[in-house]
């Protein structure tokens, strides 16, 4: 126990700073479920009532898994809302008619594998979420790709099958500006929560309102796949931003006080990294949608980002060698003690180039 | 003096040189037994893989780059193959194309005659469904210009959710036979000839 | 023969080359996509381990110390070179999809590691003992990594075209994250971490 | 150039060492604890794959073909990279003392590592020139450095994080290994 006691004085120390105090993590994952409210609703109009069923699946297995884990470890399981936000979450990135028990083994890969394996809340290197969705992506390929259209009808189990703006093969028949406007309202082909790009710009706007998030990895994110679109010769860039998960990744999940940088100069890297990561991948990988897997491929920088942009940051050589890698407790202290002082200097120095 | 030299420098030395010869001289016999059969494993493998396409073959010649073969039935020439390459999803894609013996004056006078795939990295579950008869046999009695996705006319679907793969195996068939095609003509009329 | 018993059980349990001395990572999550492979790598592991073992065990007293190395790797390569020929000989299909793993067993730390810290130093008997049990515990592992793989990435298990069981949800959806290289990495992770929870080794 | 350019690629994201070829997972997990030594290793790892691709591609095809003796390729290129590494370790060492206090003690674990010995063979598998062998070895060896820097930052963060006892050092290395591998499947065909 002694040691566990070390481990969690640490960890106030290193991660982001947003999740020592229990309280403010509960109510910070409950406006994020509010949130997220909007564009699971979409999802149940646009494909039935099965989708809302996909999300208490998702959600019920996210919270049981956290629970065994939690029973595992032989600590105690506090609800603080942050399964909630990952099964939400989850099942949102999910096509409308993926089985049940898809669902099931992918949330509990969530909880299990990508955040308790690795200690938690504030711990996890990678978005739960995301890598979840991933890791069934690369497991059941089939499902994943057999997207349906539509139904507009809470109570109909129906699946025409269609392909998704951004996939090959999908061809829209009207105007440009209908394209737009379905896309906008959600009414095309997709992943439940990901499809409409308004309702996820109302919660993000609420999240954004409530300052549950900062507006600088959103815009950056947008902004890089908007300007890079908008350069690369015979790319829509209105079509890249409202079409896919852009909107939901770059509100929700890129946004992950846990998976990204805590500096805003890192975020800024971090956002426009994924964004550089998005055209790439749609434009020259052979997946039609990228921003899952620009998020996950960020979150694997974070650590680079934050040791670059931090006080001693890797290349510089610092006068005192041996604590340029402060593992021990005391050093520790000192490192936060002077940390804002240098902070500042750094991003001046940048700021005159 | 020179004594110890010879023991601390010259012996090691000696040593290291008597392990290799022992172990070129091991290797060497090895070789020498395994070599015959290596290549006939190897000539059986493919001639196997010929023989999915033409069922009566009875021998195959092919020229030096060995990427393309004439098939023959008692010395009738019955069709020819041609390795391709494509690049797919996760590496090349090796594939074996069998054609019908037509004349070769143009790429536009080709019939496949079927296609089989030698070796792929696709992902499983999905691009792997390019070695699956679903998709092979279309490529059966179909034009050299028939080689093409159905979206853009052509005569063959590509498999849902696996664009890319099905796209390289199209690419990879069409330029590999347009690049090896004069070496195919050389080659048939070689053949002719003797 | 007591002595030769405590060194075969040290490979298999106490020393275990893959989970608890972590060592020959490549091959065994790079070709544990099928038991066959698993059958098969652990044939030609064992028998340069086993052969490296008594050549060096032999030549012992002999070997000058200055190129030491040089000789082991010399004769390393050479069995290597043996089973790849073989194997690409008598059953090329095996041979093709351990791919480049077979000669690379050249620089699997357990070889070479075994014959430098063990075979270099003991009698023949118990080098063989060792080279046994190194052998065999690696075995044990890669076949446990493959059991997994292939029964979550297939939803059947089948031995050398014989067809043993096939688990029926899995059978229709496998899982085939299981067969792509990150299968392995999770697999192996999470084995030594229930390994480690029960007990059974410890943890690092 | 272009098919060049699609070599690095191909070695370096696509078909990375460590994520997807499970080549050279020792260092991998061995040095990677720290971002100094985990860029250290790469570095170290990127010189000799690119030294040693360029001599066994020379002996190969000047020496092995012509004789007829290709049977003798995984016995000549492991003392090529033997010998390789012990002459960069003494002229490293005699020309620069801080070069050697950063590298040196890395070289020797080169010489068993499986991704040194893979790319020679994997040239040669491929029947590459010597121009595709000078980029895939370069290919391979970024790739690798890339891993490794990115595994070091995200184990120096676990270090501090309350990771389950079970998990703790390398079983959660492998659970991020896992993951990495899923995200880097974005760059496929990217070539």
């Amino acid at each position: 126990m002694a040691e566990e006691t070390v481990d969690q004085k640490r960890l106030v120390v290193s991660t982001s700073p947003h999740i020592h105090d229990k309280k403010n993590t509960k109510k910070v994952m409950y406006v994020v479920c509010l949130a997220l409210l909007l564009p699971i609703i979409g999802g149940v109009y646009f494909f039935g009532i099965y989708t809302l069923l996909v999300v208490l699946v998702s959600v019920i297995t996210a919270i049981t898994t956290e629970f065994l884990a939690k029973r595992l470890r032989k600590r105690e399981f506090i609800m603080d809302g942050s399964a909630i936000v990952t099964g939400m979450l989850f099942a949102l990135v999910l096509p409308p008619r993926i089985p049940l028990w898809a669902v099931i083994i992918g949330a509990a890969f969530c909880i299990a594998i990508v955040k308790e394996a690795f200690g938690g809340l504030g711990h996890n290197i990678f978005n739960p979420a995301l890598a979840g969705r991933a890791f069934i992506t690369v497991s059941f390929a089939g499902l994943m790709t057999s997207w349906i259209a539509p139904v507009k009808s809470v109570i109909s189990l129906d699946s025409i099958t269609s392909a998704t703006p951004l996939g090959e093969g999908f061809s829209y028949a009207g105007s440009t500006s209908d394209l737009y406007i379905d896309l906008l309202f959600g009414n095309v082909g997709g992943c439940i929560g990901e499809t409409s790009a308004l309702f996820i710009l109302i919660g993000g706007l609420l999240l954004l309102a409530t300052g549950v998030i900062k507006w600088r990895i959103p815009v950056v994110y947008i902004g890089t796949v908007f300007l890079l679109a908008w350069l690369i010769p015979g790319q829509d860039p209105v079509f890249h931003i409202l079409a896919g998960g852009l909107f939901l990744g770059a509100f929700f999940m890129a946004t992950d006080y846990v998976t990204c940088p805590m500096t805003a100069k890192g975020q800024f890297i971090f956002a426009f990294g994924a964004g550089v990561l998005v055209i790439l991948i749609r434009v020259y990988g052979s997946m039609p949608e990228g921003v899952a897997f620009s998020i996950l491929l960020m979150n694997a920088f974070t650590p680079l980002i934050d040791r670059h942009v931090k006080p001693k940051p890797y290349g510089y050589i610092p006068p005192e060698k041996k604590s340029r890698f402060p593992l021990k407790k005391k050093a520790k202290t000192t490192d936060v003690a002077d940390k804002p002082d240098q902070d500042s200097s750094t991003d001046k120095k940048e700021g005159k180039k | 003096m020179s004594k110890t030299n010879f023991r601390a420098d010259i012996v090691p030395i000696l040593f290291l040189t008597v392990v290799v010869c022992i172990s070129v001289i091991a290797l060497a016999y090895v070789d020498s037994i395994t070599y015959e059969k290596i290549e006939t494993a190897k000539l059986e493998a493919f001639k196997e893989k010929l023989s999915v396409h033409f069922s009566d073959m009875t021998d195959f010649t092919s020229n030096d780059a060995n990427d393309c073969y004439v098939v023959f039935t008692d010395n009738n020439t019955i069709g020819y193959a041609v390795k391709t390459i494509g690049s797919g999803y996760g590496g090349t894609i090796e594939m074996l194309v069998a054609l019908e013996p037509t004349n070769l004056s143009s790429t536009d006078d080709l019939i496949l005659r079927g296609l089989s795939v030698i070796s792929h990295s696709e992902t499983p579950g999905l691009g792997d469904k390019i070695t699956q008869s679903f998709f092979l046999d279309q490529f059966q009695e179909v034009s050299f210009s028939g080689i093409e996705l159905s979206k853009t006319g052509g005569d063959i679907d590509a498999i849902s959710g696996a664009t890319i793969s099905s796209k390289a195996v199209i690419n990879g068939i069409v330029s590999s036979i347009e690049d090896r095609f004069d070496s195919l003509v050389e080659l048939v009329s070689s053949v002719e000839v003797s | 023969m007591v002595h030769i018993l405590k060194n075969l059980k040290k490979g298999i349990i106490n020393e275990n080359p893959v989970f608890i001395l972590l060592l020959g990572l490549c091959p065994t999550l790079a070709v544990s996509t099928s038991i066959d492979n698993a059958f098969g790598m652990t044939a030609a592991v064992m028998f340069v381990l086993i052969s490296a073992n008594i050549i060096v065990s032999l030549i012992r007293g002999v070997t000058p110390d200055r190129v030491r190395i040089p000789v082991f790797i010399v004769i390393i390569a050479t069995l290597v070179t043996i089973v790849d020929l073989t194997m690409k000989a008598f059953i090329p299909e095996l041979s093709k999809s351990l791919g480049i793993f077979i000669p690379l067993i050249v620089v699997n730390c357990i070889i070479l590691g075994r014959a430098e810290a063990f075979a270099s130093k003991n009698t023949l008997a118990d080098s063989v003992a060792d080279a046994l049990g190194m052998g065999i515990g690696f075995g044990i592992a890669i076949t446990i990594i493959s059991f997994f793989r292939q029964l979550l990435g297939t939803g059947e298990i089948t031995i050398f075209g014989t067809h043993v069981f096939s688990a029926p949800g899995l059978f229709d959806n496998p899982m085939s994250v299981f067969i792509l290289p990150m299968g392995a990495f999770l697999v192996l992770g999470c084995l030594l971490a229930t390994l480690r929870y029960m007990g059974a080794i410890e943890s690092g | 150039m272009d098919n060049l350019f699609s070599i690095f690629i191909m070695m370096a994201l696509v078909n990375n060492f460590v994520l997807a070829k499970f080549l050279g997972l020792c260092p991998f997990f061995g040095v990677s604890k720290k971002l100094s030594s985990a860029v250290s290793m790469g570095i170290a790892v990127i010189v000799v794959m690119f030294a040693a691709s360029v001599v066994s591609w020379l002996l190969f095809y000047q020496l092995l073909v012509p004789f007829g003796i290709t049977y003798m390729r995984t016995a000549i290129f492991i003392l090529v990279i033997a010998s390789l590494v012990q002459i960069l370790e003494i002229t490293i060492r005699r020309t620069n003392v801080n070069l050697y206090n950063a590298l040196g003690i890395y070289l020797p674990l080169i010489t068993t590592n499986c991704a040194v010995l893979g790319v020679t063979f994997i040239n040669v598998d491929q029947a590459f020139n010597l121009a595709e062998t000078i980029v895939s070895a370069l290919g391979a060896g970024v790739g690798f450095t890339l891993v490794l820097a990115i595994m070091s930052g995200i184990r120096e963060k676990l270090d501090l994080a309350d990771v389950p006892k079970a998990f703790k050092g390398i079983p959660v290395a492998f659970l991020v290994a896992m993951l990495l591998g899923i995200a880097f499947l974005a760059f496929g065909g990217m070539v």
